[in-house]
């Protein structure tokens, strides 16, 4: 039998559902080592930003229980180096990539914006980071400031647009209207939750930023309802996101509305673990007779 | 870095040598045994998800499809590693990051500060695989039964140091090093060392102000250890910007790094 | 070493500071087989509401990643019921007794807190249960409905007044503070996160009221970010709940800001858990020569 | 339920029956072996908060100090409770519930489906001890070495019924009732049934019928098994409330539940 695992993005065309969740995968460069990441749907970078940034203090990561706080505060080489270095180099990967862009305000998402237009095959506006002092996730908490970035970025690019939600929010579906409303042509969600961790014998916070955003399997029931909620309550595709460790929990965030799923932290336990999963729904429809991933999405039974 | 693979491993042996520490002996199917001393390995404790993360481990000794590593228990994940019995699996991912390179016409000096004996172990087997001459100082806060098996194996080599003086002088290992130095028949050196962020601080301090190359081998939390995470990060001497420990690491040249 | 646990919500003295949640311990009658409940700080009762509730139906429990979600749907007998055939049986317990109230509508919280004056020790209201369809969470995540339900029962009992916070909120922070300026004693957080769980096989939620919250140690890092917000926010007393183990994550409640704690899913594991963690918190103390739990509350060093 | 207790327990010993099933013997020391057949215990796996919460089982032999189980491999709980070995530890807390009352002018009849048996294994064998005459209704999908099991033990008092006809006759565990009550020199019964839910509906329905006192062990997802989390329950026959299986019951009387 033949499955179709393709899906779409306003004209973007998708070989399959499994992207790489920004932050985890790099550039896709240090994962060729292990595995053939051309079978990927997509790829997604590492939040670039206009000018290169060197991140928040060590430490950087503490394990939690069935999960992890990171502050990694994005650091990266900002985006001419992105441009110049990085993209010449990934462009020859057989899927497609997806820029991730965090900018310090909404003309800093603009200009990035317009600077990747015509490189990438899509862009992800990352207004969810909750690692950095200025912007980021304070701008995916606010219906204003949300609608302000979209609109400048949709101004200036031509490629199709992902908006990433942060969930700590009263009502994310509120937050993904609005995206839907400016000319979004996506959103992904769940960027992580804010949390804490405290070393009670130092009395400090175990971050050396102080606070980090929580990811992995402990996250998985609330990013699950909140694609639920957000799926919905808009028409455009939802890509879900937030502790997908197996082809089980993907098929959960297809059957709650999700079109296409990110791979996070999993890859830190498993480095192939996007392709796992990948193979994973594959073998899932294949066994329960179902021709293509799009008739499962949304068919969670509400009575 | 091309041979990095994730193994189904299994327990061959596992040595308990002293009360916290012990020494595991994995089969790594397939494993080329193509590691250097001072890359090390990232252990998937089971399948549960609780630890989430894999652990950090230095490859202590290694041969075609052996891995042998040399672990303290210090917190959950470590504990459970050490009650892994023959036979049972766990998945490591390795080799990786950089290890401490041989520099031909220097003699090496190795300092070891308790567990950062464990790649240094390996280097001192590589060297006397290679026949070259080197020295080891080994130090403890006291001696334990580790001081035994090192001496078993690297005999006169080894110079033993300890913070209470229950073996060797009461020194330590940093301030061992002019004793060693000027004592030798050698005149060049490259300095290898591991152990805590203090002695490693000493032991880079020695190196410049006495021109020697020091490597040092660094521990930071690790995530992913391959360079994707971005979480292992270290000052980069000199610049406001950082290095992976796990990918530009995990070991380093003296001058490169702000520890 | 003589170790001084007490601590005080208004006039309101605890022996020591380790509760238990809402929902967790029935109503102690039970618990007093494995333990003995008097030497607890306090317990707090399953919500109450003015008519008895059914709850909702099977499954109400699914176990997640280091968690569970519940979606009990505050099943309980009512207030008649409560002061007439429990409160009597609960009354010679040498310990706070606080009861839970839950309405449908302001005034069904008023005139809970009037029924219960001068007959326990304190009330929490809970304006946070993520599981009934009419009032509960809807409550906690709206500022001014937050304010009116307080001004209400402010109004209606002189008895100590605890606010329980929903996290699921953008800022739980001016939450607290409304609980704070319309009269609380106490804020006590956090009640569960709203999640999601799919059968695959059957395409059904896993619970029988389709979504829950989500508790245990999978929450604990967003439940100590949430306190540590919360405390820097108000001069009220902060009670730490969520995901509270073992005595070192009380201690991490007590450093982030919260005066008391609540144990909640940890007494599933450990019936015993809630007098365990009081026992390693005094050995914790008395280890590091600290006199009084007062002078760790707060202390995150935070440079 | 005073003498209920949290112990450290300790396994004896883990045999494999068959496929998926496991029998385990464990070690509660200060057990005094007072429990009900149809009483149950709540397993701690392990420290690790992965899986989270205690996983039920019935108790299927008990004995001062020790408890058997059988279990049925079907999750990720019990996967790990079947790896235990001997002298590996887990929490037991128990004994739970309430048990099955033994009527005592009436023929005992137990109805167990697959591992239905185990809460019925243990009232077996306490009714042989008490020297009370009764019978036995095995059935099973397909016959497995279980059989052979209860077989062996329970010997002509089992009346065999397989779906496939594998074993006994080819019929469902309710629909042999009538023939064994018919073909009985007694009069008076009472009927004890484990199993699928729809098995226990129609053994419900049977023993309404005839005026047979029923009494089902009935299974839900629990929290604490103790009755303080309102997770495990059932709706109350007759009205629109609930009952908790793990205080409750998991034992209750036919009428009393809506299944
Ligand atoms: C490159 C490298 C090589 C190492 N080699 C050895 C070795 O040969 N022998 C040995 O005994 N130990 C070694 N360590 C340290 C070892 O990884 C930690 O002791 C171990 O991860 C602690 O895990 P835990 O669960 O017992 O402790 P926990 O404190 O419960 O660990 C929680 C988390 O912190 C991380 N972590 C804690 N301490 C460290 C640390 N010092 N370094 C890195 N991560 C840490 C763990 O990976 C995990 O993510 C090495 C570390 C690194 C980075
Ligand atoms: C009173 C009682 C007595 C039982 N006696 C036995 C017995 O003697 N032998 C035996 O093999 N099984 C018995 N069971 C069923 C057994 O508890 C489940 O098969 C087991 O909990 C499944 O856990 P898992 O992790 O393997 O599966 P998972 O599906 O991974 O379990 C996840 C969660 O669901 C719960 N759960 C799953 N299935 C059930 C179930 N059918 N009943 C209750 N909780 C469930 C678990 O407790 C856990 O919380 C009994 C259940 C109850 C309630
Ligand atoms: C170490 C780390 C770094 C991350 N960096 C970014 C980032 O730069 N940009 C971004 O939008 N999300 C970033 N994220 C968030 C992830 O993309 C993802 O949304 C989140 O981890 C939840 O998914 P998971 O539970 O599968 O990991 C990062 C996450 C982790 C763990
Ligand atoms: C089964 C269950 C029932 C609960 N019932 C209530 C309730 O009736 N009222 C309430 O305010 N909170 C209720 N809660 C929430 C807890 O009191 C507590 O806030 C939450 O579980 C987080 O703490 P924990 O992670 O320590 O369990 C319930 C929680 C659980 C798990
Ligand atoms: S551990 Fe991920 S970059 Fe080093
Ligand atoms: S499992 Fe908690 S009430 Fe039954």
């Amino acid at each position: 039998m033949n499955i179709d695992l393709t899906t779409k993005i306003g004209e973007l065309r998708f070989k399959n559902p499994v992207l790489t969740a920004s932050g985890t995968f790099g550039y896709g460069l240090i994962m060729e080592e292990f595995s053939d990441v051309s079978l990927l749907g997509g790829i997604i970078t590492k939040s670039i930003t206009l000018k290169p940034k060197v991140g928040n203090p060590a430490p950087r990561i503490v394990e939690t229980a069935c999960g992890m706080l990171n502050s990694i505060g994005l650091e990266n080489r900002g985006i001419d180096n992105f441009l110049e270095d990085i993209l010449p180099g990934i462009r020859r990967f057989k899927t497609n990539i997806i820029a991730s862009i965090a900018g310090k305000d909404e003309d800093e998402y603009g200009l990035l914006a317009e600077r990747l237009d015509r490189q990438v095959s899509a862009i992800e506006v990352n207004i969810s980071c909750p690692n950095v002092k200025e912007g980021g996730m304070s701008f995916g908490q606010d219906i204003s400031s949300t609608k302000r970035v979209i609109k400048k970025v949709r101004m200036k690019t031509a490629l199709p647009v992902i908006v990433k939600l942060t969930p700590n929010v009263t009502s994310i579906e509120d937050i993904a209207k609005v995206s839907e409303d400016n000319g979004a042509d996506a959103v992904s969600l769940v960027n992580t939750y804010k949390g804490l961790s405290i070393d009670i014998s130092s009395r400090k916070p175990e971050l050396g930023s102080f606070t980090g955003g929580l990811s992995g399997p402990a996250i998985k029931p609330l990013a699950l309802y909140s694609i639920w909620k957000v799926a919905k309550n808009i028409d455009i595709p939802v890509i879900g996101c937030g502790g997908i460790m197996n082809f089980n929990d993907a098929i959960e965030f297809f059957m709650a509305g999700a079109s296409l799923i990110e791979i996070g932290s999993a890859t830190f336990r498993e480095p192939n673990a996007a392709l796992k999963i990948l193979k994973g729904i594959k073998h899932f429809l294949k066994t329960k007779k179902i021709k293509a991933i799009k008739e499962i999405v949304g068919t969670v039974n509400e009575n | 870095m091309t041979n990095i693979k994730d193994y189904p491993a299994i327990v061959i042996s596992n040595k308990h040598i002293d009360d916290n520490i012990f020494l595991i002996e994995l089969l790594l199917p397939g494993f080329d045994g193509k590691a250097e001393p001072g890359q090390f390995i990232m252990i998937k404790i089971d399948e549960t998800y609780d630890p989430f993360l894999r652990r950090p481990y230095s490859i202590f000794e290694c041969k075609k499809e052996k891995v042998k590593i040399l672990i303290k228990t210090v917190g959950k994940g470590s504990k459970m590693i050490a009650e892994k019995k023959r036979k049972e699996e766990m998945d490591i991912l390795g080799p990786l990051g950089n290890g401490f390179p041989v520099d031909k016409n220097n003699y090496p000096i190795l300092v070891a500060g308790g567990m950062g004996i464990a790649p240094l172990w390996f280097l001192g087997r590589r060297l006397t695989k290679l026949r070259n001459k080197f020295s080891i100082i080994f130090g403890e806060k006291t001696t334990t039964p580790l001081a035994e098996e090192i001496k078993k194996t690297f005999g006169a080599k080894v110079f033993f140091v300890t913070d209470d003086g229950s073996r060797g002088i009461k020194l330590t290992a940093s301030a061992a090093l002019p004793l060693i130095l000027d004592k030798s028949p050698y005149r060049k050196f490259s300095i290898y060392a591991c152990g805590p962020k203090g002695m490693l601080k000493d032991v880079i301090n020695f190196g410049s102000g006495r021109n020697i190359p020091v490597y040092v081998s660094l521990e930071e939390k690790m995530a992913c250890g391959i360079g994707v995470c971005l979480g292992c990060s270290v000052k980069r001497r000199g610049t406001d910007g950082f290095l992976t420990v796990c990918r530009d690491g995990p070991v380093f040249k003296g001058e490169e790094v702000m520890i």
